[in-house]
Parts: structure tokens; C-alpha cells; sequence
């Protein structure tokens, strides 16, 4: 069903294969000759390697790029925090109720200005999965990650949001202490928060709980991210152009234009931020420093505009979207 | 904007199916047709509300005759080519006489000028796409202009899935909106309608300066339903109300469609009182 | 111990004797002579009950006020609020977490402009003191209040705030939800909120539960309320100086100045409104009137002061609080 | 703000008590006097963080000379003649060498210059009167005047009762002063200190733009014991605490001492940074 995910088993073993020649060139017993010998034929299987990354990857479906942005292995926020800053401080709490671990937020330095970052993070392994939501935010999330962006806006930090989340959570302890009124109102200050605000959607954009923290003046979507207003198997189950039937997610994800490029056609995103050859996951350094040379270009842009023009454009650009006919 | 297009505030009344009598939804008992909107379809046995479309809700809410329609004509461009939308939005296009889920322009309530706006859930579930979306917008830049308050009736399935990220970015934009009436200083006023939920509700719907609610109408981020089937639990009755949401605090006020009338006319006259003035 | 507490008995008798008298003229069997002769009764009672109220109100203590401030009669918030305004259209919850009946926020008409209303409301019987919880407001009552005046800020109302608490409800519950906080906010939005804001301390001022909506332009006090840091009886508890004995309650109410006319001279409020003879609880239409008549002088007056000089001199008049000396 | 007396930053020391040893309040072991400061007055055996003077604090925070206190010299002048008020005062005059609950000035810390202030529980409980009110807001205003964020150690049993209303307004008067630095876009640092409790908790404290708090701190509106004394119900263990309140999200960060410095310093970095850049 998903042509990556194949190549993404196959990939692995290559890697695997590349390993196992390493140690070997690494043992002192190897003759000169046979390192040579090994030698090409590493060269050998990484040419290999990348014509075949290049080729899959030339003609992804749009539920590879579901699988993709869902990888297990793909960098999550606190991943591109930490390779992107030198410093992060992690604030907590949304005064109001609690602390919510699915989205963190903070201060860090960025080539000499102070960055009010935020984000979803999803977690690791099982046990951090858990403690974060699977990135699931609650109102407290929301309401943290506004009270840190009202804090950039008086102190007069950039706004920079990692969105990456499967959904906004949904259950009843959410729904009592509203969740809806959480993302409306995050909406709403970040439509008008008087300082510069990057978006970037590094895995999961997934619908309220992504918008929810989206506003921006540049939104940036990873090459393999996606953004949609909902999880192309809850798509296939709901509509009868797909039987009802949740195996047939591939094709809603197809229908739903799952992909970085027709995104940014449609206008949802500003920017696309190429990945490294074969997904973020297989080089989460590469990654980071893509992310952190688009954040920085597009600060350096935002901050050069004065902030009551910055806040008008940035209502514009949200308010002119069309996608209408007028009869 | 430019569009005044007069329709018939009555017309809503033919969307009601055919026959002398209709079968309370709730109770089972029957309706004697001409009483239904006499009686704001309402059920006279057991108080059942009715779903109301779009022009219903136009009728018995805006003063006789002075609905004036805006945007009538607006139809989605389909930005997603998505399979089998186009002849879904023909099929509600013909039955149901809207060209998508919101219906606003100009009326007087009470003799007061409002930005008026409804949703009709039968059109696609009253699901938000960038028709929705732009007609809501344009309501609040009309209320901007005149300098008079919003009333928004809102029921809605969520955002319009067809329409992909796009309708998801409808969020943002009539959200944004609001902002723009906060800072020009008009009210902003909106009905909770059965059912309301997901992406219309956490957007504008969720920061109007007032929030009225119709009882007992669904009111919720997700479905009650979409719940308990996604996590296999099971709610406790009555959650997902507006009665639930105002227990909360999400909700200003919840009233029977009965005393909804009154209320929003002393708001209007409270929220619009060099209007009033000027009327006088 | 309370001089007026005796007398506010008798005055009941006295009123009770009056009520026995009119009754009596209104028999339709009474002769003409009689009535004169109850008339001529009924006017030396009424003349002789005026004179007592004049001479126990002219020297009464502070513990007197306290006792006046607490009257299971006096008026509460909604009684001004149903006697000055001809409508109002209450408002509910905090958009966070629930509904706190112990205050009240909505809109109502005044003189053909419109007004934003808070005010904690204390419950008159048994079951509505329970429901109000005693006027103890939660953070969501706060919170509420705060929205509402944003609200008010945003369509350019002026704000009123009747002030009516024991103190603040501080259990497990509150503190969980941020208590402190909530108080601490509405302090902050208060002290610069764009439009004009006026407080009547219409009984109980307690304490931070009382200061958390009583950060005013314009800060009004009946003549018989309490504005107090602390309830005199505590006070006693706590201090030395009055042996930690609650019962010597009276004695700390003397100390700590609970009297209208102290608390103006320390510069806690900025006017105090007469109460009708007797009290406000012998005449609530009577006071109603009283402070609708101020609230109205000093609404006029603060709406003809553009808003930025309104907020800068609301912060400069809470600044400028002095009572320390530099040496 | 003209009074600049420079103090002796370690002169702090002295406020504790004689003898070369001393016993720990929570473990009862005997500490060593000489290490206790060396040990930020943590101890060794248990980690029971003391509770410090305000010299002691600025002694362990400060840059080492850099601290200069202003108006130190100011006293209350006993709004109410309160009975029994000045002869309390002039006691804890006389003990603890201050004339209020809170010592301000400037100091540099790691070399960034803060406004800097912090209050002391052994004068009368770090309760708030006029005093602590107006030396908070010059504090403030000095950080606003300077553009350099200001650093508050709070801990207090809350407002000075014994200048009534006078202290109940300092609430007022000292998150108004919150309010100026937000609109100068100064940040505003508070470290909670054991114990944190009513009118300064529920004022500035709460407004800060970060908030810290040190370890097993008591926190709270009002304080545990009072509440089940007045409401006769027994707490959980663990309410009121700087780790209750930061599970309830009221608290940015919990620190033991040890780790609180290099955290200032990081903070500091962050919120200063174009005065570091002066600096280089
Ligand atoms: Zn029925
Ligand atoms: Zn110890």
C-alpha cells in the first residue's frame, strides 16, 4: 500500500549492510587490499542507496507522506529545540488549572535575540508517549502556549511554534474545561500578537490541534510533514466515496492532497523546507539545520517589518485566502 | 459585499416536507403543519426544538420583510477536486435551495440593524468550507462598516472535510475576523444551535462577546458519538449540551427558542444603544 | 458590646409597634377621633425613632459597622443592581471552567448608555447563601468578572463594581485552580483597563476577595460597609496586642479604622455615599437611590476624560499611596 | 530612587545565630557554621533548604560588592496608630537590622545588571505594608527607568495587618506597578521562597513573567493550618507546596537552591540579552 514503507524496510537492511562493512574496515587484522576492496564497495551500496532514495522519493503518494509524518523514528519538537538553540528554558503552566507535557514551550537564544518557542511534542518511547499524550494537547496546552506568546509579545521575542501533533485531545476532561474555547482563543491573540510569529509543521499538522498553535506570519511545513483537517482513515470511515471503510485511508489521503507541495499550492503554508534524502528520521541533524536556517531567514525578514504593518499582513494573508466562486 | 439580493424571509417555510401533519422527533406525537411555525417548531407535547434551516431561523428571528440577503450566489470552487463533492453540493444545491451551509446579509430585529448570519445544518451537515468561511468574514466586515452587532446562529458538523486544508484554514480566517470586530468595537453576538461542534465551535463560535445557546442542543468539540466509539468508553448522560457547556462556563446563557426572542432583543438594545438613539 | 446591635432590636420593636397602629387606622371601624388620635401616635413614635437613629448613629463604633456591614437585611449586589438599572442581562462563566454564582457580571442600561456590571452577591436565604457561597467567589467568579470587563473595554462601557464579600473562598479547591492568581489578574487588568471603572463597596469589603474587583477610578463606599485587610475577629486571634482572644473582636475593628470615614481619610476610597437613616437594611430603595445617584455623577464625570489620561491617572492615584516616611 | 548606599553584600552572616554549630530544623543534625553559607544554608544531611534573611539572599545571589541598596532608610509611618505596632517594629528593627520586610537596590548577577529585591520573613513575617509597597515599586520603576528586568525573592504571611487598609491596597498598588513594566517591556523575575502565602502571593507574585520556586516551599492563599483550622477539614500532604502549585500550573520551575543560581543566570542571559551584548 505505501511504496516508502517497503523502501523504508529495504533502506534499513542497506544501512545494515553499510554498518557491517564499517566494523570491518574498522578491524586492525583487515589486510590493505581488502580495505580497499571494502571500501568501494561501500561507495558502491551508498550510490546505490541514494539513486534508489532518489527515485522513491521522486514519485511519493500522499500516504507515504502520512507514514512519513508519523514515523517513529522522525525528530520531534524537543529534538529541533535542542538542536537548534544553545539554551532552552522550559516555562510551565497555564495559571489557570495545570501543566500540560503535550505541548512545551519556553525562551531560548537565537544568534543573539531571545525566541518564545512552542510546540507539541509527542514523546519517545512508551513511557514518555504516555506522560506527553502522544502529543495530544488539553486546554492547559493551549493556554501555556498563549501565555508564553503574550509574554514574547510584551517582551518583544519572535514567536516561533513546532507543530506536531495527531489531534487536539477530545475526551470529556477536556471538553469540561474547553478545549474548543482553548484553540479558538490561541487563534484569535495569535492573529493579532503584535510580534513576529513562525509556524513550522514538522510531522503531524492535524487539524484544531495543529491550527491551534498555527497562526503565523510564515507557516513552513516540513517536505514530508503533513496538515489536514483530518486523519485520511477517519476520512475514508466517514464519506461514502470511500466505502466507509478506514482501509481505504491511502485514497482520502490522495483526495485530501496530503502532500507538502499542493499544500503550499492551496496556499495553507508559506514555505516547504526540502528533508534530507529520505525522510527527516534518517538525518535528524540535516533536518534541524534546514528548520533552523528557515526560522532564521524568516525572522530576519519578519523582524525588519514595522509591527503594526507585520499584524495587518499577516490578517491579509489569512483573510484573503478564497477558494470561492462569486456565481 | 455588493450583492443585495431581497429574498422572501417566508421562503424558508417551503423547505418544511410536505403534508398536513409531521411527526415530532422526539415525542412521536403528531404536528398539525400550519401551527409548526406559529409554534417556532417547537414541539407542543414535550418541547422537543426542531432543527431549523437557514431560512427558518431567518423568519422567525429578523423583523417581517427585512432580510436582505448578501453573497447568495457564492459556491465553492472545489479547491481539492475532491471525488464525488461536486455532485453531493448539486444534490443539497436542489433540495434544499442554498448554494452552501450559511445564509447572511442585513435585517432589523426589533426595528434594530444587525449583520445577520445563519447556518443550515441540512446543507452538508452546516460543515465550515471557504464559503462559510468568506460569508462569515463578510458578515463582520458588514457589521464593521455599519457599525452595527453581528448575530450569528451557529450549527455546524465541523469543518468541510471536501475541501481539505482549506477548510481547516477556515478556522483560522473567521477567527481572525472576530479579532477585527474586537478592535472596531462591535458586538459580536452568537446562538448555539443544535448540534454544534468541532471546527465551527472552536473558532468564531467559541469568542463571541455573547454566547446564547438553545437547550438541550449537542454542543461539543468532538461528537459524543465520535468519542465513545474512538476511546470505547462511555459518556455520562448529558454531557455535550449547551446546558453541560454553560454548566463550564462556555456558555453565557441557555434558553428555550421561546424566550430566545425577548432575550436577544434586549441584548440588541443593550449592545447598540446610539442605534436605538438614532431610531428614536 | 454593640451599642447599635441593642438598638437596631428596639428599632424593630418600635417598627413593629408602628405596623400595629396603621393596621389599626386602616380598620374600617375606627371613629374619626381615634385616628387623629393614632395619627398624632404613629408621627411622635416615627419623630422619636428619628431622634434615637440620629443619636446612635452619631457616635457609632467600628464593631457597629461591622454589624451594619454584615445585616442579614442589607441590600445585596442584585438589589442594586434590580433597583438602579431597568434591565439587566446577566452573564455567565469563565470560558475556562465553570460558572461562580458568589459573583455576577452582565449588562445593563443606565441613562441611555450601557454598563458592565460585576459584583459579588453574598444570597439572602439559606439555600441562595449556599449557592453564592456566601459571597466567597472562586477564581471562576474572578475570571469571569474579568472577562466581562474586557468585554466592557472592547465596546467601551464604563465598568461598575459592587463589592459585597467576606473574603475570597480560599479551600483546596480554589487554591488548586489559581485563587491568587485569578485575584492577582483582575487587579492587573484593572489597574489599566481602557474605560472607566467605578467600585461601591456596598458592605463587606473583604480583604483580597474585595481588592480583586475594587481597583476602581472612582472607589465608593456606603457609609456603614467595611473595607478591611482582614475580619476584626481574626485579627484579634492573631495579634498579641488583643490577647489572641476572637472575642475581643471589637476592639480590633477599632484599631484597624472599619469606619467609611477612616477609610476615605487613608485614601482607601474616594467617597463615601450617606446611607438612609438607620441603615441601609431600613431603606434599601432609599440607599439604591443614593448610589445610583453617585454612580451616575462619577461615571459622567470620568467619561469626559479621554481614556489614556483616565488609566494614567487610576494607576498614578494607586501609586501614589503613601503613609512611609523617608527620613 | 536617589538614596544609593552601598552595603556590605556579605554582612548578611551576621543575622545568623552565634555559636559555631547549629542544628538542622528538619533532620535535627548539627551543621557546621562556617559550611552553612558555603552550602547556600542547605543541609548537608537532609537538604532542608533555611529559610535566609534578605542579606543572606542577596549575599548567595548578588555578584560579590555589586549590590547597592536604595532606601533603606524608609519606615512606616503607622497609618493607623495601631496599638503596640511601632514597639514591634523598632524590635525587629533592633534584631534583624532592617526597617521593613523588603531590602531593594541594584547589583549585577554573573555581571547583568538587575534590579533586584528581596524580602525577609523574620521581619514581621515579610508581611506587606507600605513599605514593602513602595519599595517593590520603586524597584519596579528603577527596572523600567534602566531597562533591566527586576528579580524579587517573595516570601510573606501576607499583607501587614496592622496598617489595615493601607496594607490591603499595597495588593493594588504593587500589580498596577507589574503592569507598568509589562507596558515598558521590562521582564519581571520572582523567586518563591518558603513561605509564600495571601496578599503578596495574590498580587505581584502571581504577575511575574517567569515564575520560580524553590523546593518544598510553602505556597498558598491562605496557609494550610489556617484553613483547617477555620474550615475544620484536614489537607492532603503536599498541598500548598511549590511542587503543588507547579502541578497546578501556577509555577514555571521548581529548583533546589543549588541548581537555582546557574538557572538565574540562564534566565537573565536570555531576558538581557542586548545588555550582554553591551557588555561583550
Ligand atoms: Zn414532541
Ligand atoms: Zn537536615
Amino acid at each position: 500500500m505505501s511504496r516508502w514503507l517497503d523502501f523504508d524496510r529495504r533502506l534499513r537492511e542497506v544501512d545494515e549492510d553499510i554498518q557491517k562493512l564499517e566494523r570491518l574496515l574498522a578491524a586492525p587484522s583487515i589486510s590493505e587490499e581488502r580495505r580497499s576492496q571494502v571500501r568501494a564497495q561501500i561507495a558502491e551500496i551508498r550510490q546505490r542507496e541514494e539513486q534508489i532514495v532518489r527515485e522513491v522519493f521522486s514519485h511519493l503518494t500522499a500516504w507515504d507522506n502520512v507514514l512519513l509524518a508519523r514515523h517513529a523514528d522522525r525528530p520531534y519538537t524537543l529534538d529541533y529545540i535542542g538542536a537548534i538553540f544553545d539554551d532552552f528554558v522550559e516555562l510551565h503552566g497555564d495559571r489557570r488549572f495545570g501543566d500540560d507535557p503535550a505541548i512545551v514551550a519556553g525562551l531560548a537564544p537565537l544568534e543573539g535575540r531571545t525566541i518564545a518557542v512552542v510546540g507539541h511534542q509527542k514523546g519517545r518511547d512508551v513511557k514518555e508517549r504516555q506522560f506527553r499524550n502522544f502529543g495530544s494537547a488539553r486546554p492547559e496546552g493551549y493556554r501555556k502556549a498563549r501565555r508564553v506568546m503574550r509574554l514574547a509579545e510584551r517582551l518583544g521575542y519572535p514567536v516561533v511554534s513546532f507543530v506536531d501533533t495527531p489531534a487536539a485531545e477530545s475526551r470529556l476532561e477536556a471538553e469540561e474545561r474547553g478545549i474548543a474555547n482553548a484553540i479558538a482563543e490561541n487563534m484569535l491573540v495569535m492573529s493579532s500578537l503584535a510580534t513576529p510569529i513562525v509556524a513550522v509543521i514538522v510531522g503531524e499538522g492535524g487539524s484544531g490541534g495543529a491550527i491551534g498553535t498555527a497562526v503565523a506570519d510564515h507557516v513552513m511545513m516540513l517536505e514530508h510533514a503533513i496538515y489536514s483537517v483530518i486523519p485520511p482513515e477517519s476520512c475514508a470511515v466517514i464519506l461514502e466515496a470511500f466505502g466507509r471503510d478506514p482501509k481505504r485511508g491511502p485514497e482520502a489521503a490522495e483526495a485530501l492532497r496530503l502532500s507538502a507541495q499542493r499544500t503550499l499550492e492551496l496556499g495553507a503554508v508559506d514555505e516547504v523546507i526540502p528533508e534530507p534524502p529520505g525522510g527527516a528520521h534518517r538525518d535528524p541533524g540535516g533536518a534541524a539545520e534546514r528548520v533552523k536556517k528557515a526560522i532564521i531567514k524568516a525572522i530576519q525578514r519578519l523582524e525588519s517589518i514595522p509591527t503594526e504593518t507585520l499584524v495587518t499582513a499577516r490578517y491579509a494573508k489569512i483573510r484573503n485566502l478564497r477558494h470561492y466562486e462569486e456565481q | 459585499m455588493s450583492q443585495h439580493r431581497p429574498t422572501d424571509n417566508r421562503s424558508g417555510a417551503e423547505a418544511v416536507p410536505e403534508g398536513l401533519w409531521t411527526k415530532c422527533r422526539q415525542c412521536g406525537n403528531m404536528l398539525y403543519q400550519p401551527e409548526v411555525s406559529d409554534d417556532l417548531y417547537v414541539c407542543r407535547h414535550c418541547g422537543h426544538h426542531s432543527r431549523l434551516t437557514a431560512r427558518q431561523r431567518i423568519a422567525i428571528t429578523a423583523d417581517e420583510g427585512s432580510f436582505r440577503e448578501h453573497d447568495s450566489a457564492m459556491r465553492t470552487s472545489d479547491p481539492l477536486d475532491f471525488p464525488g463533492y461536486l455532485e453531493k453540493l448539486r444534490e443539497d444545491e436542489a433540495q434544499i435551495g442554498l448554494r452552501d451551509a450559511l445564509v447572511w446579509g442585513e435585517c432589523t430585529i426589533d426595528g434594530i440593524p444587525v449583520s445577520f448570519a445563519a447556518m443550515d445544518f441540512s446543507f452538508r451537515g452546516g460543515s465550515m468550507g471557504a464559503v462559510v468561511g468568506e460569508k462569515f468574514v463578510r458578515a463582520a466586515e458588514h457589521s464593521i462598516e455599519r457599525r452595527i452587532p453581528l448575530l450569528v446562529f451557529a450549527c455546524s458538523g465541523g469543518a468541510r472535510m471536501q475541501e481539505g486544508i482549506v477548510s481547516l484554514l477556515q478556522m483560522a480566517k473567521t477567527t481572525a475576523a472576530v479579532g477585527q470586530m474586537g478592535r472596531a468595537a462591535v458586538p459580536f453576538i452568537v446562538v448555539y444551535t443544535d448540534p454544534l461542534t468541532a471546527g465551527v465551535f472552536a473558532s468564531f463560535a467559541s469568542v463571541a462577546d455573547i454566547v446564547i445557546a438553545e437547550q438541550q442542543s449537542l454542543v461539543g468539540f468532538a461528537g459524543p458519538r465520535v468519542i465513545e466509539r474512538a476511546f470505547k468508553i462511555k459518556l455520562p448522560p448529558g454531557s455535550h449540551t449547551a446546558e453541560f457547556q454553560f454548566e463550564h462556563g462556555m456558555v453565557d446563557i441557555v434558553v428555550s427558542r421561546r424566550e430566545l426572542q425577548p432575550l436577544l432583543v434586549r441584548i440588541l438594545r443593550l449592545v447598540s444603544p446610539r442605534r436605538e438613539a438614532d431610531a428614536e
